[in-house]
């Protein structure tokens, strides 16, 4: 057996990268903190930009870690306690006691969403009808998507970079991840009931990767989706329950007001609570503007954390389409397999 | 009623609650491009009526969608339909059908 | 020959008789309904064709179009055979047929039927010289029918073998029709052929009569007689009670439609009773199908011209309105049209319907416009004389502040610079003293507005562009927009002033010796535009430029046969994809053999050509100026 | 609605209010337009519940109105500010009780910026130094006078004679809650539950019996809007306000509207009967618009104080409907009598609203 890595996050990023490196013969720990692999990963109901099933995805992700087994030890429920220096390696101490000796580590502990309660004016946690994307997500794996109390939505808008480009909340960053959700959750919308009217109230559409501009076209031609450009400003509730908002059409220079039946909140990404914890046990840097860890640079050490032997992949250095996650993933298996044979 | 000199004004909000979506969506439906305008404002930038007024094609497509037809049946018959705006747009949308189709509605509705 | 039946009737002329008297009652009906129609100008029109000696060159049109197909001939010759075998055939047999009525039984003129079923009631009981030719001329005229017959049938199954790539969909009325027609004569000549060992017949009814005899001896053939020529009479009954909903209601209407043309009527309005005959004439030949960049270009086949007559006629309005709104009206298909049927015309009168002269304009932005902009006092050209080497070509300054030309570019010239510049250039380097009326943009021409069907909005804007072409004073109007050129042109009314597009301008400027050009090695092809070519009908003089700039190739699609860059200011209606594809086809077909440059004349089709990116695309204007010989470039001898 | 998902929030927003030794300032509208609330304010404070509270007739105005107007400038409103502040201080009180919200916002906004730039401070102590020889030190708290009723809510509640119920339904009454533009938007943190489900006035409703209605427009101006409403070519913007938030909660079917504000009461109250007159529009049941109050007015109500003499009367939209709700009893007879029985006059009825 090679050299001995332990991964912190089973996510996409960390199962991947676990991939990677068992590709090579390196012996992995993946310690995940729940009882399950996947992350985010495992609560999303389809893919964009081509609405592949997530749970697909998963399966075989996870499949592929348990055929690996040879290589890959899994280690639920727990979490990094310590990592000391000894003279060759790390010493990884964890939550259940278990002291693991590697010769480096991967920090994939992913993203946390935005919690949208701290939006106060958009009452996400007050009014029953307003609810986040990961929820709506959560709807569509259930299919079972209606309001509250069992309706089935006429209006239905969605409001882009909740927790996103907003100095209010500390997180001046794009999440990249939202505008295009926000398209494919519309599209959904609009599969489900075509006669609802799905509104997108957005501030900059950022269709920056493969596939997504066509997804957007499609979403106005074919899907007739409004797109509002103005950010929500502020939510109430209707007597009946409905949701009222009010934005500025900004290319119309005119406010506007608009009863929806279900407000959807695209809740973007921040660094995960671990991340200032973690930051100090492994010696890690986090960036002041977005608290998101350091990587050495954004080129050629872009998984390299400042601490020797840490390494860092997926949306713990800012925020990741799924995609992104996977092919950095692959890039720190790469930038670790390097560090250990040089 | 009293006059205390002084009385409610108009609001400037636009209340989509109220408006008609029929009418848009019959543009939509004769002219499909009409849902392609990712709202550049190419069309008004080279408008040959632009030059001299204030219609603005970008503005006009916004404020159908918007249920705002007031002020398109106010704009709406400077255009020249000259068709520069057809031919820059970037989304291939067919600009001169859709002035065409808006004065259609607006007759139609009785609006203008 | 003598009569068979002393009454002269038998129970199955019945059918036909119901078809004949329908029809007769139709034609009166739908001529007065056409005529009724008629605004009282072209009733008058009407009337007075019919006593002029235009009458006969009418009757030769009708001769020439309705039965020998002349046209479709030129065209097509296997197409024309087949379509003038069976007008010319039938008619023939129809002509003949009387005769044999006046020669033999002229006591049974007045029964309609008698000619038609005359075999059946005539007998022929010693060969006459008479009979015989009779015979002969009857069964030779059949002959041609039915030979005319089965190559209809083989179009139909065998379009590819008349060199068309397409023909029109039949739809229930039209097979019922064409069913019938395909049954008349086959059943004419089987019922012939079994009376022939009692009546007689000629060499091939008789012929094959003695084939059926033959078969007598086995079966009763005598008992097929009847039946036969029931069948005969019941398929003309069909036939007739079909005319007026099927394609073949142009049998009747196009003799009316060349009488009506030629007696000066036109289809001006939607409700126009011309309209409706040209409407009623297409005999849905299909010829406009494969002319038409929409089907070969776009795949939108519904769209044709065909198909919106069709929808026309029965009342699909909507329909006939999205094919108007799709339409190009780049004329190929009018020029294909062997009745000569204006569709593009049409599709402009229902637009211009639909419109109803209803929409408001407000263009008393215009008029400000007019009142702010100096014009004539200080031309635009005065400034650009004054300045620049290649003022140096400059010969002389007018003393008067009338400019020799105003430059009218157009809004699409706007969107191609490199057209604007290179007139400028040449002007200059001509010594041209011009001003440049919407240098700073201008009044559309109102030409889109015309083609948009709305006659009142284009002419608001025709006034205003008058009054500022008026204004400069100048002689001649350059444009560079065929829009704009064919607009300024018929409708505009520019007492004393030339209208010349920059292609004849070109052309005059080279020919006076006011500019000189050398001829490049570049190889180019050059592309009509429709507006220019087909509707204004400039084809020799950006010819006779390039010959001069460039190695001129030729390619299939020039002068009337000139393609469509798909890009029409008309096709208010049709989705940018299938235009693009119409511009790519075209392109396709005009650069086979490849050439350095496809040279245009049109802004419109430049930027449609330009867009597709496959080969270098040229304005005459620009590669003129790009030759231009300045004097002082010349070395000093 | 989930209550718990704004309780979540008020948690977020606690401020610390003393229950007792206030100093107390008044407000230039409210003694004007309400007297009796703040007189009641007193009277509650020290006989009901037994506290300190001080006051002295040589406070002056905050300066608030002339600076919202664009008339008098923040050094000037300061110096104002610090001769409070020094009356205050030469009292020998620490928390500051301030009747106005329009004040409170100015006095926040002042310690705020005393606190961030330290020089001004000085500048404003030297100032009053010179102008009038005191010194000051900023109050310990500032409180809004609702603050410290919310703060004794409860016990008020357990000394209420009525409860903010329908005595016929049983029902809770529905109450319109409007905590004024000064008190939270532009310090959320220095209001009690922040400034988008503020709890100030929510919190007394609840604890005497009534529902809180949240309503579309809750957050809006009342219609005040000092600009708006002094500059006569703007009063339409200023009616035009209070008619939106009417449209909005009129779904609602409020029982009534408790007020923080001086304007608020006012605006809200008096602008019902403008509608009424202007437009023909009424709201509330049989024409007789939505009864506006104070937070005092409400407190007294509840205490079983008497409607008149807590100047109910002076009301545009007449209490009785209310009144006749939660079963408090009046004198119709007395509604327009003085504190000594003497005739104040009977107002010019309206046409369009019925007020009484």
């Amino acid at each position: 057996m090679k050299e001995t890595i332990a991964i912190i996050g089973g996510g996409p990023a960390g199962m991947e990268a676990a991939l990677s490196l068992a590709g090579r013969g390196y012996k992995v720990y993946l310690v995940e903190k729940t009882d399950a692999l996947g992350g985010h990963l495992a609560r999303w109901d389809r893919l964009f930009p081509q609405q592949d099933p997530a749970q697909d995805l998963l399966n075989e992700m996870i499949g592929k870690v348990r055929e690996a087994d040879d290589y890959i030890e899994v280690i639920y429920g727990t979490e990094l306690q310590y990592v000391k220096r000894r003279m060759r390696g790390l010493e990884v101490m964890l939550s259940n006691q278990t002291v693991l000796q590697v010769d480096a580590v991967l920090v994939a502990c992913g993203f946390d969403l935005f919690r949208a309660e701290r939006k106060e004016e958009y009452g996400y946690g007050i009014y029953e009808n307003v609810l986040t994307s990961a929820d709506l997500e959560r709807k569509f794996k259930e299919k079972k998507v209606v309001c509250h109390d069992g309706r089935t939505p006429q209006k239905v808008a969605f409001v882009h970079c909740v927790g996103s480009r907003d100095e209010k909340v500390d997180h001046t960053y794009c999440s990249k991840v939202c505008c295009v959700t926000a398209v494919k959750q519309a599209c959904e919308i609009k599969e489900l009931y075509p006669e609802a009217e799905v509104f997108n109230l957005y501030m900059d559409l950022r269709m920056f990767d493969r596939y997504f501009e066509q997804m957007y076209h499609k979403a106005q031609s074919h899907f007739g989706v409004h797109f509002v450009r103005g950010r929500l400003s502020e939510v109430s509730e209707t007597v009946d329950g409905k949701i009222l908002i009010k934005t500025e059409d900004t290319l119309l220079g005119r406010p506007m007001k608009l009863t929806v039946d279900m407000l959807v909140l695209m809740v973007g990404m921040q660094a995960c609570a671990a991340t200032a914890e973690l930051a100090e046990k492994l010696d890690l840097k986090v960036s002041p503007s977005d608290h998101f860890f350091e990587t050495k640079d954004l080129f050629l050490r872009g998984n390299q954390a400042h601490a020797k032997g840490i390494f860092l992949a997926g949306a713990c250095t800012g925020p990741k389409s799924l995609p992104d996650t996977l092919q950095d993933a692959r890039s720190a298996a790469e930038s670790i397999h390097r560090y250990l044979t040089d | 009623m009293k006059d205390f000199g002084f009385g409610l004004k108009k609001s400037g909000v636009m209340d989509l609650d109220g408006i008609d979506w029929t009418l848009f969506r019959e543009i939509a439906a004769e002219e499909p491009s009409f849902m392609n305008c990712f709202y550049c404002g190419t069309c008004t930038a080279t408008c040959s009526a632009g030059k001299y007024t204030g219609f603005n094609l970008r503005r006009l497509q916004l404020l159908v969608k918007r249920g705002q037809w007031e002020e398109v049946a106010q704009r709406i018959p400077e255009c020249m339909l000259c068709g520069k705006c057809q031919w820059v747009c970037p989304k291939g949308v067919n600009t001169r059908h859709i002035v065409m189709l808006i004065n259609k509605k607006l007759h139609a509705r009785k609006i203008c | 020959m003598h009569e068979r039946f002393a009454n002269a009737f038998d129970p199955f002329v019945i059918p036909y008789m119901i078809g004949f008297v329908f029809v007769i009652a139709y034609l009166v009906v739908a001529l007065c309904y056409v005529v009724k129609q008629l605004p009282l100008s072209d009733k008058k029109k009407m009337v007075k064709h019919l006593f002029s000696y235009k009458i006969f060159i009418t009757v030769k049109d009708i001769f020439a179009d309705c039965l020998l197909h002349v046209k479709i001939w030129k065209k097509n010759k296997l197409l024309g055979y087949m379509h003038s075998s069976i007008a010319f055939g039938w008619f023939m047999l129809i002509v003949v047929g009387h005769i044999e009525i006046f020669f033999f039984a002229p006591h049974r003129v007045n029964l309609p039927y008698y000619p038609i079923f005359f075999r059946y009631f005539m007998m022929e009981t010693e060969t006459t010289v008479g009979g015989s030719v009779f015979f002969f001329l009857m069964d030779f005229f059949l002959l041609m029918v039915l030979s005319g017959i089965a190559l209809a049938m083989i179009k139909r199954l065998r379009r590819r073998f008349f060199g068309m790539k397409r023909t029109t969909r039949l739809k229930w009325n039209d097979r019922l029709g064409m069913y019938a027609l395909w049954c008349i004569f086959p059943l004419r000549f089987l019922a012939e052929s079994f009376t022939s060992h009692i009546s007689g017949g000629g060499f091939l009814t008789r012929g094959f009569g003695m084939v059926f005899d033959w078969f007598n001896q086995f079966i009763n053939n005598d008992a097929l007689i009847r039946p036969t020529w029931w069948a005969y009479s019941m398929a003309l009954m069909v036939f007739f009670l079909t005319l007026p909903w099927s394609r073949f209601t142009h049998i009747l209407s196009e003799a009316l439609l060349i009488y009506m043309r030629n007696a000066g009527i036109r289809e001006t309005s939607k409700n126009n009773g011309y309209a409706s005959v040209e409407i009623y004439s297409c005999s849905r030949c299909g010829l406009c199908l494969d002319p038409c960049q929409m089907v070969s270009g776009a795949s939108l086949r519904q769209m044709a011209s065909v198909e919106f007559t069709r929808n026309i006629r029965w009342g699909q309005r909507a329909q006939a309105l999205e094919a108007a709104s799709y339409c190009l009206m780049c004329n190929r298909c009018v020029q294909a049209c062997p009745v000569g049927v204006n569709s593009v015309q049409l599709k402009l009168n229902l637009k211009g319907a639909d419109i109803q002269y209803r929409y408001p304009h407000r263009y008393d932005y215009v008029e400000s416009d007019a009142a702010n902009r100096p014009l004539a006092t200080t031309p635009a050209w005065a400034n650009i004389l004054q300045s620049g080497a290649e003022t140096a070509a400059v010969e002389k300054t007018t003393g008067d502040a009338a400019p020799e030309v105003v430059y009218f570019a157009g809004c699409m010239s706007h969107l191609t610079p490199g057209i604007e510049r290179s007139m400028v250039r040449i002007f200059k380097a001509a010594g041209v003293g011009y001003t440049f009326l919407d240098e700073e943009g201008g009044i559309c021409c109102g030409r889109p507005m015309m083609l948009a069907g709305d006659r009142i909005g284009g002419e608001q804007l025709m006034a205003r562009n008058t009054e500022a072409i008026l204004a400069t004073g100048a002689r001649t109007l350059v444009c560079s927009c065929p829009i704009c050129y064919k607009i300024f042109k018929d409708t505009y009314k520019l007492e004393g002033v030339r209208v010349l597009h920059h292609t004849e301008y070109l052309l005059q400027l080279l020919e006076a010796g006011r500019i000189t050009v050398r001829k490049g090695a570049e190889t180019g092809v050059y592309h009509d535009p429709c507006e220019l070519g087909r509707h204004a009908g400039i084809y020799k003089q950006p010819r006779d430029v390039l010959y001069r700039v460039l190695n001129l190739h030729t390619t299939p699609y020039e002068g009337k046969d000139a393609l469509c860059c798909g890009h029409s200011i008309a096709a208010e209606g049709m989705p940018y994809k299938k235009r693009r594809m119409i511009a790519k086809d075209a392109l396709k077909k005009m650069t086979e053999k490849p050439v350095d440059v496809v040279v245009t004349a049109c802004p419109s089709c430049k930027r449609a050509f330009a867009e597709i990116g496959t080969v270098g695309i040229k304005d005459i204007a620009e590669i003129v100026c790009e030759q231009l010989v300045l004097p002082q470039a010349q070395p000093q001898k | 609605m989930k209550l718990e998902g704004k309780k979540l929030i008020w948690k977020d927003y606690q401020k610390e209010i003393p229950d007792d030794k206030y100093f107390y300032v008044r407000s230039c509208i409210r003694q004007n337009m309400f007297p009796a609330s703040e007189h009641y304010f007193l009277k509650i404070m020290r006989e009901d519940l037994g506290k300190d509270v001080f006051e002295t007739e040589h406070h002056t105005t905050c300066g608030g109105i002339g600076y919202h107007c664009d008339v008098i400038k923040i050094e000037t409103i300061m110096a104002i500010v610090a001769r409070q502040f020094a009356l205050m201080t030469e009292a020998g009180y620490k928390n500051y009780a301030v009747s106005c919200i329009t004040s409170f916002g100015l006095y926040t906004e002042i310690i705020h910026t005393w606190q961030t730039f330290p020089e001004v401070l000085a500048k404003t102590r030297r100032q009053l130094k010179e102008a009038t020889g005191r010194e000051f030190e900023i109050p310990e708290h500032v409180a809004h006078a609702s603050d410290i009723i919310f703060k004794l809510r409860n016990e008020i509640a357990a000394k209420a004679k009525y409860k903010l119920i329908n005595k016929k339904t049983g029902e809770p009454l529905k109450v319109v809650e409007h905590i004024g533009c000064h008190y939270a938007k532009m310090f959320p943190h220095k209001g009690v539950g922040g400034a988008e489900y503020p709890y100030v006035l929510a919190g007394m409703i609840e604890a005497w019996g009534g529902e809180i209605v949240d309503y579309p427009e809750r957050r809006h101006c009342c219609g005040f809007g000092f600009r708006q409403y002094f500059v006569k070519p703007n009063r339409g913007y200023s009616l035009s306000n209070t008619h939106k938030k009417f449209e909005s909660m009129e779904p609602f079917k409020p029982d009534m509207i408790i007020t923080n504000c001086p304007g608020c009461p006012m605006f809200m109250d008096r602008w019902q009967y403008v509608i009424a007159e202007t437009e023909g529009k009424t709201y509330g049941e049989n024409h007789h618009g939505i009864p506006v109050f104070t937070y005092e007015e409400v407190a007294g109500l509840v205490l079983g104080y008497d409607p008149w003499d807590l100047g109910l009367q002076v009301h545009q939209i007449g209490p009785e409907p209310v009144l006749d709700k939660i079963g408090i009893p009046y004198d119709p007879e007395a509604k327009y009598k003085g504190a000594a029985g003497q005739d104040i006059g009977k107002p010019e009825l309206p046409e369009n609203i019925c007020c009484c």
